[in-house]
């Protein structure tokens, strides 16, 4: 039952939300909207991986969500970076 | 149990439905950024006790909670600077904003803030992207 | 599902060659680098489908007790993934270089050197 | 670009990731991880020090530039596939140790090569982020 | 035999590294080395009037048939008589006449060379070998007629002299490797002993076509015949050599040597003797327009060379032996004749007929010489020339009844035009008074015997055999006409045949030819027939050929190298798909049976609508921070496809890779200009269109690929092992580090090259002065 | 010396808890390895002492948890209503706190909970910019703010 | 039977190219370094050829892991061949780099990356294994990218991006073409692939990935329609490195293609037409490209690609006589290329520039030079009995038998072509007076005596190799024919590499 709650509830929510973040990556307007799309995806990705884990019963891609949670923060933190620096031109 | 891990990960799903759906709702980047950053870690914080709860594994809890740590220190520090590049770069503000106290506060040759001052040099004109 | 990759596959195959074939250096690189996107879910699609069944050996046993995903296509990308990245950094740099030397992002601008009679 | 949060976070931040690097690298060999994404974390944890402080400052964190890991990182694990071809056998044949280490398991000349490659990865990566960075601030 | 003739090598060898020597007045013992090549052959004599062969061979490469295999015969030894001899008489006669040039030695070393190869090539017993000697032949004979390296006409000649007997050469190999594969054998002597096997043979017209594409082009005939006058700008020791007796007689050698295997043949003598019969008319015609004496020969020369191959073409018995002789008449007065006009050259400075004359009053022998040679050349009795003439008239009158009446008014023709040019050669400039331009006497008062002594000997040759014929009959010409026609021909050579048609035809050649060379003076033709002449010559066409080829080389090279990247790429690509596509679809059965494939789920079709949309906005968007975030998304979504699929060690390293190349390449970004809004449209759907045919083509071979069954038996190995035998739990790590450790240690290294190619790309600043 | 004394700790910690072996050997190897990780980094130390106040910690997590779920909903009901009741504002907040990781600690915490932002630190370490979506008053937020977060916050950490 | 002799070779070249790492920018160290690496390769190599040569064929099974599962490491007479020819080029370019390469350049990397490329090109040539020749493929263009750019000036850098985005993507076609082949079959072991192929059921598509692998290896190999990279790049580096990629680098692509193209898939009918047809066009392509070239650089690349035309198109006949034919040509051309650069590199020391107009009276100023680089390029030329005309005879007669009259039409073209371009260079630059004495000073001149010594005795070397290819092409004839007998039969590979 539980397999079948978050097969068939949860990760079709949180893949909804991907969509709708992913949109919002689609309008922009902003460069750092997308990069903020970008940072959310992945903390949805990380959501996702957390339920298919208990899904499948594998804890092994826990670490993939670890990854994505150390990794994800390196990413905005280059982007707003380097639109800082381009401002500052 | 199965019933606690199903209702933890519901909340936490439903943080990041309402955090997604103001992603695309809220009219200014902040308002944006402001949604996204605590909804998102919220909501990831239910579901991976949820999973910790499922597993009910030394190893497994002890990586959820290096996870949950992790976007506890990161998610709003990455908000900062996002935030202060957004500002910086010139990012208008919604029209319903009520004050803006950072106005003018940046120098624009070494980005360093003010605590103090009223300078009112112009901010930079928005650079968007090409 | 796989039909889902196959499509993915020749979706990112058109890009990266639709993209190599622009004026852009840096589209030039983005189009190697979904080309290289591609050939890394071909690999995979190569091995036996087994999903959400990583080959990781169960803790309290020495062999695998049940399903498994292929490990071979999974290695073999990794080694490719790690080498294009090798590749695709250098190439970014170079980028970087020849941008510098001709101020310019247009490689139809990059022949002067190459027609003699 | 100077951030007083950025800054106190990364203090935490780099030997968190360190740490969590070299746990990456060890366990590889029974689970997902392995010396290249341990190698990855740990390079990550500097870049990240380098945007927060400097290149300068991370530079001297490192002590030896990053360069100098990559050939003492190709030798470790170039060694580790060579020494039982003094024993006459192929190259790379797994040599293991009889007796299990604590925290580790069993150790042998694959877990060497894992470091090779972590160190090499290590200095492979920071050469290149940092070599970089260095010609953007020129 | 074989150091006799390796001996040319080893002497060029020697002078091109120590031949400061022989610069000076040493240079003239160099003769003695034909000199005593000469006398070395002289031995074997006996042997040969006795009918032997006499062979050896050495090994060399077995492995490809080649070995060095000498064969001396009849044949052989006419060519070798005439290498040797008269190119010890070169070799004097160089001393003197380039006495003192600063690259004496070069042109000995040269000279050295292709005697040596021209001896190799005669004795040859093997196709191959032949073959190797020919085209040292044509180094060799590059190198001599562009001696005089710092004049470009020079130059220009010997290119053209190269590039025709060079292109011949390869065609000749065609014409060998495709006898040897019809015959087994490289070995001529084998191939002897079944003459006919070849005229049977599918291949045996291929097999004469490439070969007489590589004579006719050595031996001068139309149309390859205009690199020979050109040629006359090596100096004249040289012309004569390579002229009279040696290098253009090459292609009449081969004619004459697979003439046994190959004759008989409609295809062999009608092809002969229409070439051979259009070239000795031709240049015989064109003789007649020169004024300077080295094209007169020259033309001559090509006229006697298409004589010859008529009258091998005609093949009958009188046919070869009148070949035979004739080989003989034609180097001893040729090769004098070379020889006076050099003479003539060095002393007056001028070869032009009309400039010329009254000389016998400055060098009474070397008229003499030239009257000889005149008179030989002629065919005025008791002369050789005479026995030569009266052997053609002979076998033309021998030929069947059509053929009778059309050759023989030819060779008659011929014969008058050669004539005249001969005497314009021989005669003219030595008669009547000296002009005004030469009023100053010689150039060089006192001329040496090493000049005139040669053509003196030549010429008194010529006579001497006139009056004994049966002196090189015995010794060598019956046997070398009997070697050409395959089996003994017994028809001594007489200085009397009687009162009979071909005495006839003889004496209106002499009378006919006197007459002309009275009567006419070279005159320029009108231009505009020059200009015709001159455009459909083939000269002039193979040089226009040559420019168009240049052209057309240009344009060619220049479409397809556009310098244009994405040209490239597409050609590559439309050929790709073309190749791949058209066996693709002509083959391969499209049905698929899907039953086995794992079923869609929602929250994987989302993953996967998310990656096509992030793809299609990379590939759009103007915004290049948009397309890298676009990346970005990309590579999370692969990351949680590779989840899907159970594979978490490739779903860490796919994101943390991805997520360091956005690094850097927001990191290079930084200073970058915009995109540029660029192509139009139409280009923009031919690409869409090429790409998108690429991808679904790629996708259809995976598909395939895919539902085809495999042995899976590695995987299994790598499972069952993994923690038997290499202590690991993680396959994929274990295949990494164990299994295949071998790939993940050049893998590293890869990434060390691109971190010290990064490094240094950035770090080394080369100024634009620097130098390379 | 204590503060990084109770980093090493925790990073031993999180050793044993990563590699989930709680053996006496892998909490020195953990122990050992942090003190080199932290040897590495020496030259960024601090010199300030921090005690651990247990009760305090545990009331203003439960604090924090309690604005964290209530702003949330909040959030979401201006979300999923058509019209915004927000007004946004940004608002200079002066700091008492004056080490870095105290104004790290506020400001992630600040960040933490819904409808606030940090989005700068001034230069000097004295003030904080912050994004706020319910801005009814300006005093009355920077009051609360100081008073329920950030005095709570350096009771504990001094 | 496991021999680890196998792999020193590529050690040889890695221990080097690490030590040339530890000792960055210290260039005498490194030159020392450098030389003396080069000699062990070169003794490593004689020593596995000779070994090979007497057993037959070697195999290495890396981690003791019996093939197909391990990757195993084979040297048959072919791979054996190429190391020693590898060895032998290295060497020679290793001496020349000595002094002609820039400070710049050596402080930067030049020597490990150079051992580095060598390193990769003997493991291609020594791995069993299709992935891993893969892995090797991928060292070898990343070294030579770096090669390529380093201390590069505009042209070089413009032609290095064509170099490495068309590089790039044959990479990837190649990395495409083994994935199909490992579904299709489920293993990377080539001898077992060899097995494998036979039996799949769709026969159709073993042909369509050949297909993959011939396009991937085209490229490489600078095949006609894939050649583009190669004269819009080749031209550019400074000789020695010119020289290693002229003489090495396109012949690995053909080396795959052999290996591929006679262990793995027999051509069938179609793949050899498209071979032959592509040859055809190649030898065209690379003939007309030569033919008006004003830099004797370009010129030479372009003769590069006219002479890949012989090797595919003898790879196409596919008869015993073409491919001993095909693998003499490789042995001759590596050697000649490699020395054709090198002798390039010292023209344009003496004068400064590379282009004909501005080049002559070479002969008259420096006869003996002139007389070795004669040899040179008449050896390539192929003027009997010089090194390039052996394998003619076994090409023309191969397409003679096999009456694709079109290709030994085009070999004919080739050759004449060859020769006319050759010696009309050769009286342009070097009997031709100096039009203008160039404001550069002779850099030649200029240097030492010792340092002119290491620059013309590599050249030397080469060509006195050239010369015994040529005079002693018995043995080399040997050779191609034993490694041609093992093409067409692979039975005895297959047994040293599985059975043992
Ligand atoms: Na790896
Ligand atoms: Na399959």
């Amino acid at each position: 039952m539980l397999n079948n709650y978050l097969l068939f509830g949860i990760l079709p929510v949180l893949s909804i939300s991907a969509i709708l973040v992913f949109i919002r990556f689609l309008k922009g307007p902003y460069t750092l909207d997308r990069v903020v799309s970008l940072d959310f995806l992945i903390n949805i990705g990380i959501g996702i991986i957390a339920i298919y884990s208990i899904v499948t019963d594998h804890s092994a891609f826990l670490d993939v969500a670890m990854i994505l949670a150390l990794i994800a923060f390196l990413g905005s933190i280059a982007f707003s970076y380097y639109l800082e620096q381009r401002g500052k031109r | 149990m199965e019933i606690i891990i199903m209702a933890m990960t519901s909340v936490g799903t439903l943080f990041i439905l309402i955090a997604a759906i103001g992603l695309i709702r809220m009219p200014d980047f902040f308002l944006r950024l402001s949604v996204t950053i605590k909804a998102a870690t919220l909501g990831l914080g239910f579901i991976m006790g949820g999973t910790a709860l499922y597993f009910l594994e030394f190893s497994v809890t002890a990586k959820v909670i290096a996870i949950i740590f992790f976007l506890l220190i990161t998610a709003p520090v990455s908000g900062h600077m996002i935030g202060r590049t957004a500002y910086f770069t010139g990012m208008k503000l919604w029209k319903g904003t009520i004050l803006d106290e950072l106005k003018g506060k940046y120098d624009r040759k070494t980005h360093s803030l003010t605590s103090d001052g009223d300078d009112p040099s112009e901010r930079t004109p928005p650079v968007d992207e090409l | 599902m796989e039909y889902l990759l196959i499509f993915l596959i020749g979706l990112l195959y058109s890009s990266g060659i639709y993209l190599m074939l622009r004026k852009s250096m840096v589209k030039l690189l983005l189009g190697l680098i979904l080309l290289g996107n591609g050939a890394n879910i071909l690999i995979f699609l190569m091995g036996d489908i087994a999903k959400g069944q990583p080959p990781i050996i169960p803790r309290d046993a020495s062999i695998f007790t049940q399903m498994y995903a292929d490990p071979v296509p999974q290695s073999l990308i990794l080694t490719a993934i790690v080498i294009s990245f090798g590749l695709q950094s250098f190439a970014i740099i170079l980028l970087k270089r020849v941008y510098q030397m001709t101020k310019s992002d247009n490689l139809d601008t990059l022949n002067t050197h190459e027609i003699d009679i | 670009m100077q951030s007083t949060i950025l800054k106190t976070a990364t203090n935490y931040l780099l030997p968190l990731l360190l740490l969590f690097s070299v746990f990456i690298l060890l366990r590889g060999h029974y689970e997902s991880g392995g010396g290249f994404v341990g190698g990855l974390v740990a390079s990550i944890a500097f870049v990240l020090h380098s945007f927060a402080y400097g290149l300068e400052r991370t530079q001297k964190l490192l002590k030896y530039p990053p360069k100098s890991f990559i050939p003492a990182g190709l030798l470790l694990s170039f060694m580790s596939g060579v020494l039982p071809m003094f024993g006459g056998k192929a190259y790379m044949t797994g040599v293991w140790s009889s007796e299990p280490l604590p925290v580790i398991g069993l150790v042998g000349s694959a877990l060497f090569f894992d470091i090779g490659v972590f160190i090499v990865v290590i200095g492979v990566t920071l050469t290149i982020l940092f070599t970089i960075s260095e010609s953007i601030d020129q | 035999m074989i150091l006799a003739v390796l001996s040319g090598f080893i002497a060029a060898l020697i002078l091109a590294f120590s031949g400061k020597l022989f610069r000076g007045r040493l240079s003239v013992l160099l003769g003695l080395l034909p000199l005593s090549i000469f006398n070395y052959f002289l031995y074997f004599f006996p042997d040969i009037s006795a009918g032997k062969v006499i062979t050896f061979s050495y090994r060399w490469i077995p492995s490809l048939g080649i070995n060095l295999d000498f064969r001396l015969d009849g044949l052989s030894m006419l060519f070798v008589m005439l290498i040797t001899g008269i190119g010890a008489l070169i070799y004097f006669y160089a001393a003197s006449y380039l006495e003192g040039h600063k690259y004496l030695d070069r042109f000995y070393a040269y000279l050295s060379l292709f005697m040596g190869s021209m001896l190799g090539l005669v004795l040859a017993d093997n196709t191959l070998l032949i073959f190797i000697f020919w085209e040292l032949t044509s180094i060799s004979s590059f190198f001599l007629i562009g001696f005089n390296n710092d004049n470009a006409e020079s130059r220009k000649s010997a290119l053209m002299a190269l590039a025709i007997t060079g292109c011949g050469g390869f065609f000749l190999l065609a014409s060998f490797v495709l006898m040897g594969i019809t015959t087994q054998t490289y070995s001529i002597g084998q191939m002897l002993s079944a003459p006919g096997f070849l005229k049977d043979q599918p291949a045996y017209g291929l097999i004469l076509f490439f070969l007489f594409v590589g004579s006719f082009s050595k031996s001068a005939q139309f149309p390859f015949h205009f690199w020979l006058p050109g040629a006359m700008k090596a100096p004249t020791p040289v012309s004569a050599y390579l002229h009279s007796a040696t290098m253009v007689k090459a292609g009449i050698y081969l004619l004459a040597r697979f003439s046994p295997l190959l004759s008989d043949h409609l295809l062999w003598t009608n092809t002969l003797m229409i070439t051979g019969g259009f070239t000795m008319i031709y240049a015989a015609v064109h003789s007649i327009f020169k004024k300077d004496l080295k094209s007169i020969l020259a033309y001559s020369t090509i006229s006697a060379l298409g004589l010859l191959v008529f009258l091998i073409g005609i093949g009958t018995r009188y046919a070869i032996v009148a070949a035979a002789a004739f080989i003989l008449v034609h180097a001893l007065y040729k090769a004098t004749l070379f020889l006076i006009t050099g003479i003539i050259d060095h002393e007056t400075g001028t070869r032009d007929i009309d400039k010329l004359g009254g000389l016998r009053k400055w060098f009474p022998l070397v008229a003499l010489a030239g009257l000889l040679a005149a008179l030989s050349n002629a065919g005025v009795p008791l002369t050789f020339g005479f026995i030569g003439k009266d052997l053609i008239y002979e076998a033309t009158l021998h030929t069947q009844d059509f053929f009778r009446y059309s050759l023989t008014p030819l060779a008659v023709t011929t014969n008058i035009l050669l004539l005249y040019a001969g005497f314009n050669a021989g005669i003219k400039p030595f008669a009547g008074s000296i002009p005004e331009n030469l009023s100053k006497g010689p150039l060089h008062p006192s001329l040496s015997p090493l000049l005139w002594i040669p053509p003196l000997i030549l010429g008194g040759m010529g006579v001497f055999f006139g009056f004994l014929p049966y002196v090189p009959d015995q010794l060598v010409i019956s046997h070398a006409a009997s070697s050409i026609y395959g089996s003994y021909i017994f028809m001594p050579l007489k200085i009397w045949h009687g009162f009979n048609l071909t005495l006839l035809l003889s004496a209106f050649t002499i009378i006919a030819g006197v007459a002309l060379y009275f009567l006419y003076r070279p005159a320029t033709a009108s231009a505009a027939t020059q200009y015709w002449l001159q455009w459909f010559s083939p000269q002039h066409l193979t040089e226009w050929v040559g420019e168009k080829t240049r052209l057309f080389a240009y344009h060619y090279t220049k479409t397809l190298q556009s310098g244009y990247l994405r040209s490239y790429i597409l050609t590559i690509t439309v050929f790709l798909i073309g190749l791949i596509g058209y066996r693709f679809f002509s083959t391969v059965d499209l049905r698929v049976n899907t039953s086995e494939f794992t079923e869609i789920r929602f929250f994987e079709f989302v993953v996967f609508a998310i990656t096509v949309v992030a793809t299609i906005t990379t590939v759009f968007t103007n915004s290049r921070l948009t397309a890298i975030v676009s990346m970005s998304i990309i590579g999370l979504s692969i990351c949680l496809i590779f989840v899907y699929y159970g594979a978490p060690d490739l779903a860490m390293t796919q994101f943390t890779i991805d997520t360091l190349t956005v690094v850097l390449f927001v990191l290079v970004l930084y200073r970058l200009p915009q995109y540029l809004i660029n192509s139009n449209r139409k280009m923009k759907l031919r690409d869409g269109l090429v790409a998108l045919s690429f991808g679904t083509l790629i996708s259809l071979i995976t598909l395939q690929a895919l539902i085809s069954p495999a042995n899976k038996e590695i995987s299994r190995f790598y499972a069952d092992n993994a923690y038997l035998l290499a202590k690991g739990k993680n396959v994929v790590n274990v295949i990494l580090v164990d299994f295949r450790g071998a790939d993940t240690m050049v893998e590293t290294m890869v990434l060390t090259i691109a971190a010290l190619g990064v490094y240094s790309l950035l770090k080394l600043n080369v100024k634009p002065t620097d130098k390379d | 010396m204590i503060r990084q004394f109770m980093l090493n700790l925790m990073l031993t910690f999180v050793w044993v808890a990563l590699t989930g072996d709680l053996s006496f050997v892998n909490f020195w190897f953990g122990f050992a390895l942090g003190f080199f990780i932290l040897y590495i980094k020496e030259k960024n130390d601090g010199d300030v002492r921090y005690f651990v106040r247990v009760p305090k910690i545990i009331g203003f997590m439960l604090y924090f948890f309690y604005e964290m779920i209530k702003a949330n909903l909040q959030v979401a009901y201006d979300l999923i209503t058509p019209k915004f009741f927000m007004k946004p504002g940004i608002v200079k907040y002066p700091l008492s706190a004056r080490n870095e990781f105290e104004i790290t600690m506020l400001s992630n915490i600040i960040s933490l909970t819904p409808g606030t932002l940090i989005l700068d630190v001034s230069a000097d370490n004295t003030v904080l910019y912050i994004h706020v979506m319910y801005l009814k008053d300006r005093d009355k937020f920077v009051r609360r703010t100081k008073e329920k977060i950030e005095n709570r916050l350096l009771e504990i950490l001094r | 039977m496991t021999d680890n002799l196998l792999i020193l070779p590529i050690f040889a070249h890695l221990l080097t190219a690490i030590l040339l790492i530890f000792a960055w920018s210290h260039i005498n160290i490194q030159r020392v370094i450098s030389l003396f690496g080069h000699f062990m390769a070169l003794i490593l190599s004689l020593h596995l050829f000779s070994k090979t040569w007497k057993a037959g064929i070697l195999t290495m099974q890396a981690g003791g892991w019996k093939a197909p599962f391990g990757i195993t490491f084979v040297s048959d007479t072919l791979s054996a061949t190429f190391v020693v020819l590898t060895a032998i080029a290295g060497l020679a370019v290793g001496i020349f780099s000595t002094v002609s390469v820039t400070k710049a350049r050596m402080q930067f990397g030049y020597f490990a990356i150079s051992h580095f490329l060598l390193m990769g090109l003997n493991g291609a040539f020594l791995t069993g294994d299709i992935f891993n020749l893969y892995v090797w493929f991928e060292i070898v263009i990343i070294s030579s990218f770096v090669l390529m750019t380093l201390a590069g000036k505009k042209p070089q850098m413009e032609g290095a991006i064509k170099y490495v985005a068309m590089n790039m993507l044959a990479s990837t076609v190649f990395l495409t073409a083994i994935a199909i082949l490992y579904g299709l079959t489920g293993t990377l072991n080539m001898a077992d692939l060899s097995l494998k192929v036979v039996q799949i059921e769709k026969k159709e598509l073993v042909s369509v990935t050949s297909l993959l692998f011939f396009i991937g290896f085209g490229i490489k190999s600078a095949v006609f329609p894939l050649y583009f990279w190669l004269p819009s790049s080749y031209h550019t580096p400074p000789s020695a490195i010119a020289a290693t990629f002229g003489g090495l680098l396109t012949k690995m692509g053909v080396y795959a293609m052999m290996r591929t193209f006679t262990l793995i898939f027999v051509p069938d009918a179609f793949t050899q037409h498209v071979l032959i047809a592509c040859a055809i066009m190649t030898l065209f392509t690379g003939a007309l490209g030569a033919l008006n070239k004003t830099s004797i650089r370009r010129m030479f690349s372009y003769l590069i690609i006219c002479h890949i035309g012989f090797m595919i198109g003898g790879l196409g006949l596919h008869t015993h006589v073409a491919l001993a034919a095909v693998v003499f040509y490789l042995i001759h051309d590596i050697i000649v290329k490699t020395n054709l650069f090198l002798a390039t590199g010292i023209i344009h020391k003496i004068r400064g520039s590379t282009d004909i107009r501005r080049l002559g009276g070479l002969y008259e100023e420096y006869p003996k030079l002139s007389l070795l680089m004669a040899i040179i390029f008449f050896s390539m030329v192929g003027i009997p009995p010089l090194s390039g005309f052996w394998p003619k005879i076994g090409l023309f007669q191969s397409s003679l038998d096999q009456r694709s009259y079109l290709l030994l039409a085009a070999f004919i073209l080739a050759s004449f072509f060859t020769l006319y371009i050759i010696a009309k260079m050769w009286s342009e630059v070097f009997w031709k007076d100096l039009p203008k004495r160039p404001e550069e000073t002779n850099e030649f001149t200029e240097l030492p005596l010792f340092k002119q010594t290491l620059l013309i005795v590599p050249v030397v070397g080469l060509a006195l190799v050239s010369l015994y290819i040529g005079l002693g092409a018995e043995n080399i004839m040997i050779i191609s024919n034993r490694i041609a007998t093992n093409m067409i039969d692979t039975g005895y590979y297959l047994d040293a590499v599985l059975n043992k």
